[in-house]
């Protein structure tokens, strides 16, 4: 289990890399905190011709507060930076708490917050929270730059909107609207594998404890992170109960996920799971939206 | 017997160099000029193989050679048979077929070695290995064990009739007739499937062949490796003497790193022999996946004949045995699982057929447990399934049916692993349980606490299941112990060492009889330049064999010591005590010897040795038991499910063992604890996925899914010590015993635990997926009803 | 030939310049390069965590790593702990309580510890089964490591 | 591995069956497809390059089509071999004709996926067939409709 040969380049600045990328295109693979690249480079099922490590960008590792109140967390940002950060914690809890569920601790150090947005791995803690909390991605080649919301990112397995000559630069996400709460669930074999099934639920309440939006994103149901639209529109308008709650789960568990088979769990095991965890996610979504509206 | 280090928590002699990065592993042989090797392994699990083209391989840079069966030429012949052929039990059936050292014609198993690339780096013969290009002619797969025995099953192995490799049936008294006089027959279908044993070190051999002295010398992960010296020896067509097989420090063994002659054991030795320049390869995990044998794979038939006040008057139990594409180690497997099929009960009939099946697999070789979880799983879920039909508490049930300590030995009138009559030594098995009960309060729980979570909606069962661990079988170890000139005790054994803490509980034996420090005592393991005689470590039989073999050189050697001193000391014997590295006259402290002095003394330079004596205060002994010793302790276990995801938590798990004297409690319970997570492994996660073609779908650590810190629950270990008859130290085996009940205690404790569904468990391991499918069948069952 | 990097770095307090191929992986280049054998490989895909090395002081898998990578950077092994006639306390606590059988994922889990105590010098036992989480241990059954991880916050607190 | 679905063409069932039988069309529908060459009227063999995310590898194929029941039903028989593993896929392909000039495609096989990425990959088999089939089906949709167009 040794990697193949391959070109090595290792930029100091995005600009250098976006110049190899589009002197390389779809030969070279950017690395970032390998830590999903590598071991299938290892298997030799990967056998990239130039690597681009972005390991020596600075520039790229940084957490900090967005002009809407949000967060900015740059693309070279560790999940332990993420993990040990009170900024993150406080404006985006949602992605705090599931940075202890990605992997274990010495595959945090390394890993990387667009590392693992641009790897687009369905069964994924942070491509889901990213779309859940309503985020987007600043993407830069040496034509330019654009912004992608998280919903037009992630297109199939592995598959992102991504150029070959384009880097994910920075994630930015938005700060909940007051009256939310949020819950994420999740069914693994053990806690830190890839999750057999998981939800990330973030409900809206109004003033008068209405459900006002809510977001339904599942992870390890289908081939890229998936939005239940017509189960989180189930319960707009609706105060919560469990019975709106079972319904929501009904629809997205039956009708809007499209899990996979595989040896750990069969489809009907993984939609049985959904629905488990999208009731007791909205559960403690409603829980906490109207504990903030209390407080508030 | 007054014992002052027998028995205590004495840390272990050899941490400090396996803590410090020091203690030497066979990947960290690193010799001049060395080559790695690499391995070009069969994609399909059976194919025939029409052509093997390695001529671009050869000319990659760096690439020092490439050998496939041909190049072998004369030199290719399959392993040895490596337990003898079986025994003279009537109409047995036995075909002897041994993997080869590279695949020739036909391909049996995916992941059989093709071709041998060697290079200057183990990176360079992967680049190589990926130039072979091979053609297959893919053949039907052999897999279900039953199908495998149809008359229209494709082969595995062409001149042979079918696919049956052994067939083995014995009686104890008459089941039929014991079956006629029951109230109760409860019958089961069981199935057992296979599991890794996953030593966090991977196999690795490297081999010198130094041309001047015509030696060989090999550093090899075995757990055996005085066999596997002489086999490669007469493989090679050299003399024993020639070839030095070491076995250094052993990243866990678990059985696959036994006397197995893989492959590679053929092939890297023959290979450094050809080159004249040392080759080291080194498994990795996928390969290990592919090319370590494997363990577990059975179906069992069962039937168990009771009377209404819950005697088991008999037990019959017909079963398919996997042995993979070969069957090198005999039957030791199936008849473990034989041989503890009625577990510690007192089952008076008892008939048991099993057949050996050839199979599109990987080899089967015991793995920690070795056919005995299998035997406890069976008898433990037919007792629970008896006590349902019953409606006894399952406990009681068992009680019943224990064997009564005054029965001991307790004849079986069958034969065990080692051919040997299967006699139980000793034991007292009703206060192991009783023990094991206590600790976790059964009473009260099924009284008082399990109906309180209940009315909490919780989901939270109990199980306690008691086991027999046959140990320490024959045929022998030997041991050699040297008192040096500067005091300290050396001690050789030829057998291997992986971590059971040898290092330390022999040198408790030795310290014990010669009054020196712990640490004082140095022993030699796994090197056979230094001890030439002597099996393997396997079948929790290093404690208790060598142990005992150790034990006996140790007291030789204390009787030179005290002839000597009290000639030096002009004391009678009876007078002289050892303590503190010298020998001393009782009540005169101030009259002794150092042991180094005395052992000086023994070895004159001048002077003559006198006639009948020999110089040194060494001794060698050799242990060979009539037949094993056998161990016995109870799990119990309380386990909360969720109901809705099938996530399970272990609640509390409590393990009452007696393995006779215990050496020490430390080690002993390490072992324990270690037992109880692989077995955990084999009841909820690890489990070897192969697709209808012979795929394995999980050959990694991402998907093959061992036990992690996080799921592992607290042990609470009691030690009760009811000593073997057999050897003096009193010992038994424990290096396999916790994984053997741990399955068949899942199970109880997960039925238990869905009080209000009909799930029965008859198969291992289980996984939340498939427990999530029982509910549903149970449930539909339920319905139809 | 395959184009060589000539990297430095820092092992336990050791300057080493070498030239390497990119695709060398640190674990690799720590064992067969520097002849640092202690720090051992187990799956080379990143989840027995038998390689795990301090890199500036933070846990990682050197398998999951290139030793160019480690360019300029600070790496810590299990022989940068103690030594044998004076173990570092989380070593002398491994001895003590029989946290380690084989042996072979010992390295592994010493400096995985070391990280996580000096960040957490006084865990609670969920936390340590936690920071645990990335390295198996097939003989142990992980209750003496534990133990091993308790004592030794303990002595380390003094 | 079993593979099932079904799949609505927006164009009549001779038209689908002209195409499902041209393999040369078929085959350009497979993503990925390097390049065809036709054995004879029944088999064809290329080269794909799968690219799946990070995963890329290069698969020598072969497609023979059998069984023909023009223009209801064949089987359509895969085969490929690369330096990541092989793969063998037969698979049942049945046609009904559906109001609106509409046809309805359905299909039923196995696929076999050996070596090295089956041994790590299952993870992903269920979801890279389905996405593959998906692919390729839009693809010879939009050919279809383009060809109904002209």
């Amino acid at each position: 289990m040794k990697p193949a040969p391959f070109e090595y380049f290792a930029p100091a600045s995005t600009d250098e890399a976006l110049s190899l990328l589009a002197e390389h295109g779809y030969d070279a693979k950017v690395l970032a905190g390998g830590q999903s690249l590598i071991p299938m480079m290892n298997f030799r099922l990967v056998q990239p011709s130039i690597l681009v490590d972005l390991n020596n960008i600075a520039e790229l590792a940084y957490i900090r507060e967005g002009d809407d109140g949000g967060l900015r967390i740059g693309a070279m940002t560790r999940h332990r930076q993420v993990e040990t950060s009170p900024l993150a914690a406080e404006r985006a809890p949602l992605i705090h708490v599931a940075m202890s569920k990605i992997a274990y601790p010495q595959v945090r150090t390394r890993g990387t917050f667009g590392g693992s947005v641009s790897h687009a791995d369905p069964s994924a803690e942070l491509p889901a929270l990213s779309l859940a909390l309503g985020g987007k991605f600043r993407l830069r080649s040496q034509r330019g730059e654009r912004w992608v919301a998280a919903e037009d990112f992630f297109v199939s397995l592995f598959t992102t909107v991504l150029e070959p000559d384009e880097l994910l630069v920075e994630a930015s996400i938005p700060p909940m609207p007051p009256r939310s709460g949020w819950s994420l669930q999740e069914v693994a074999r053990r806690p830190h594998d890839f999750a057999l099934m998981g939800v990330a639920a973030v409900v809206t309440l109004n003033e008068k404890g209405v459900c006002d939006g809510a977001r339904l994103v599942f992870i390890s149901a289908g081939d890229r992170p998936i939005a239940a639209e017509r189960a989180a529109e189930s319960l707009k308008g609706q105060a919560p109960s469990s019975k709106v709650m079972e319904e929501a789960a009904e629809i997205a568990s039956m009708q809007e996920i499209d899990p996979s088979s595989d040896i750990h769990a069969t489809a009907e095991f993984r939609r049985h799971l959904a629905n488990v965890l999208t009731r007791r996610a909205l559960e403690q979504a409603f829980q906490r939206a109207a504990e903030t509206k209390q407080e508030g | 017997m007054d014992r002052k280090l027998i028995g205590k928590r004495v840390v272990r002699n050899e941490d400090p160099r396996l803590l410090t990065g020091h203690a030497q592993f066979v990947d960290d042989v690193h010799l001049p000029g060395m080559l790695h090797a690499a391995f070009l392994r069969s994609e399909y699990a059976h194919a025939r193989l029409l052509k093997v083209d390695v001529s671009k391989a050869r000319q990659h840079p760096g690439v020092v050679a490439v050998f496939t069966a041909e190049d072998m030429g004369k030199d290719w012949f399959p392993g040895p048979p490596l337990v003898s052929p079986p025994p003279t039990v009537k109409d047995v059936v036995f075909h002897s077929r041994r993997q080869v050292p590279l695949a020739k014609d036909k391909i049996r198993h995916a992941g059989e070695a093709i071709a041998v690339v060697i290079a200057e780096s183990r990176y360079i013969a992967e680049d190589a290995v990926e130039e072979i290009e091979v053609e297959y002619e893919p053949l039907p797969v052999v897999l279900d064990l039953e199908q495998a025995l149809q008359p229209d099953s494709p082969l595995v192995h062409d001149d042979l009739e079918s696919n049956l490799a052994a067939r083995l049936s014995q009686k104890k008294g008459d089941y039929e007739a014991a079956r006629r006089q029951a109230d109760v027959i409860v019958k089961r279908r069981i199935v057992i499937e296979r599991g890794a044993a996953a030593a966090m070190e991977n196999r690795g051999i490297v081999a010198h062949w130094d041309a001047q002295s015509e030696h060989l010398t090999i550093w090899d992960t075995t757990q055996a490796p005085i066999p596997i010296r002489n086999g490669t020896a007469a493989r090679l067509g050299l003399s024993e003497h020639q070839v030095r097989v070491i076995a250094p420090f052993i990243g866990g063994g678990f059985g696959p790193k036994i006397m197995m002659f893989y492959p590679e054991e053929m092939v890297i030795p023959w290979a450094a022999k050809q080159l004249n320049r040392p080759v080291k390869w080194i498994e990795d995990r996928r390969e290990n996946f592919y090319a370590t044998t494997q363990e577990r794979g059975q179906i069992h038939d069962v039937e168990m004949a009771l009377s209404r006040d819950g005697r088991v008057l008999g037990l019959k139990d017909d079963f398919l045995h996997d042995t993979g594409a070969y069957d090198p180690y005999g039957l030791t497997i199936p008849l473990n699982t034989q041989s503890h099929n009625m577990g510690g009960y007192d089952i008076r009939n008892y008939s048991s057929e099993f057949k050996v099946v050839f199979t599109n697999r990987i080899i089967a070789t015991p793995v920690r447990g070795a056919g005995r979880p299998h035997g406890i799983f069976v008898i433990e879920r037919m007792m629970d399934a008896a006590a349902r039909e019953l409606g006894m508490d399952p406990i009681e049930l068992r009680k019943r049916n224990l064997i009564p300590p005054d029965a001991f030995p307790y004849e079986h009138q069958i034969i065990d692993q080692a051919f040997a009559p299967l006699i139980l030594d000793s034991g007292n098995y009703k206060a192991v349980v009783d023990k094991a009960l206590e600790i976790i309060g059964y009473e009260k729980f099924i009284k008082e606490e399990q109906p309180r979570l209940r009315r909490e909606g919780k989901y939270v069962g109990i199980g306690v299941v008691p086991f027999i661990e046959t140990t320490g079988v024959g045929p022998y170890e030997g041991a050699r112990v040297t008192v040096e000139a500067s005091g300290k005790v050396n001690v050789t054994t030829g057998i291997g060492t992986q971590g059971q803490g040898h290092f330390t509980s022999f040198a408790q034996i030795v310290a014990e009889q010669l009054g020196v420090k712990v640490s004082d005592v140095r022993i030699v393991t796994g090197d056979t330049s230094e001890f030439h005689w002597g099996t393997g470590t396997f079948a929790s039989r290093g404690a208790v064999v060598a142990g005992s073999a150790v034990h006996a050189a140790a007291k030789s050697v204390r009787q030179k010591v005290l002839k000597l001193a009290s000639k030096v000391l002009e004391a009678p014997e009876e007078e002289l005590e050892l303590e503190d590295g010298a020998v001393r006259v009782a009540d005169i402290p101030q009259k002794s010897i150092s042991l180094g002095e005395l052992a000086v003394l023994a070895n004159p330079l001048r002077g003559a040795v006198e006639p009948g004596t020999e110089p040194g205060l060494e001794s060698t002994s050799y242990y060979g038991p009539q037949y094993g010793a056998t161990a016995f302790g109870t799990h119990a276990m309380i386990l909360e499910v969720d109901p809705q995801t099938m996530m399970i938590k272990i609640r509390r798990y409590v393990v009452a063992e007696d393995c006779g004297t215990v050496l020490n409690p430390l080690i002993l319970e390490g072992q324990i604890h270690g037992g109880v997570s692989m077995g955990l492994g084999n009841a909820y996660y690890e489990k070897l996925h192969v697709d209808e073609n012979g795929q394995l779908l999980n050959a990694s650590f991402a998907d093959y899914l061992l036990v992690s810190s996080t799921e592992m629950p607290r042990i609470e270990v009691a030690h009760l010590e009811t000593p073997s008859p057999l050897n003096e130290l009193g010992a038994k085996g424990v290096g396999e015993a916790g994984a053997i009940p741990v399955p068949a205690l899942f199970a109880q404790a997960l039925e238990n635990a869905f009080y209000d569904r009909k799930l029965e468990v008859l198969e291992m391991p289980l996984s939340p997926n498939r427990l999530f499918e029982l509910l549903r069948e149970a449930q539909e069952n339920e319905k139809s009803v | 030939m395959p184009t060589t990097f000539d990297l430095t770095i820092t092992v336990n307090g050791t300057r080493y310049e070498r030239s390497v191929e990119p695709r060398t992986l640190l674990s690799d280049f720590l064992r067969h390069n520097l002849g640092l054998t202690g720090t051992h490989v187990g799956c080379e895909h990143g989840v027995c965590g038998a390689c795990s090395v301090l890199m500036d002081g933070q846990p990682v898998r050197s398998c999951l790593m290139f030793a160019v990578q480690a360019h300029g950077h600070e790496i810590t092994t299990v022989e940068g702990l103690g030594t044998r006639d004076e173990l570092h306390p989380i070593q002398q606590a491994f001895q003590e309580a029989h946290g380690l059988q084989c042996g072979f994922c010992t390295p592994g889990i010493l400096t995985t510890v070391k990280a996580f105590l000096e960040q957490n010098p006084n865990p609670s036992e969920e936390e340590i089964r936690e920071a645990l989480s990335g390295n198996l241990c097939r003989c142990t059954g992980y209750q003496h490591i534990i133990e091993a991880v308790e004592l030794a916050a303990e002595k380390m607190r003094g | 591995m079993k593979i099932e679905g079904e799949y609505v063409f927006d164009a009549p069932r001779e038209e689908v069956w002209k195409v499902v039988r041209d393999p040369e069309v078929l085959t350009t529908c497979v993503p990925s497809v390097q390049s065809v060459s036709k054995v004879n009227e029944n088999e064809f063999t290329g080269e794909i390059v799968l690219r799946i995310g990070p995963l890329s590898g290069a698969f020598g194929g072969r497609v023979t089509v059998g069984n023909e029941v023009p223009p209801e039903s064949c089987t359509l028989t895969v085969e490929g071999t690369g330096k990541i593993g092989f793969l063998k896929g037969v698979g049942n392909v049945v046609l009904v004709e559906q109001d609106g000039g509409k046809t309805l495609m359905k299909y039923s096989g196995e696929a076999q996926i050996g070596g090295k990425v089956a041994s790590v990959g299952q993870r992903l088999f269920d979801s890279v067939s389905k996405g593959m089939i998906k692919q390729g089906l839009d693809k010879l949709n939009d050919i279809l409709v383009k060809r109904m167009a002209a």
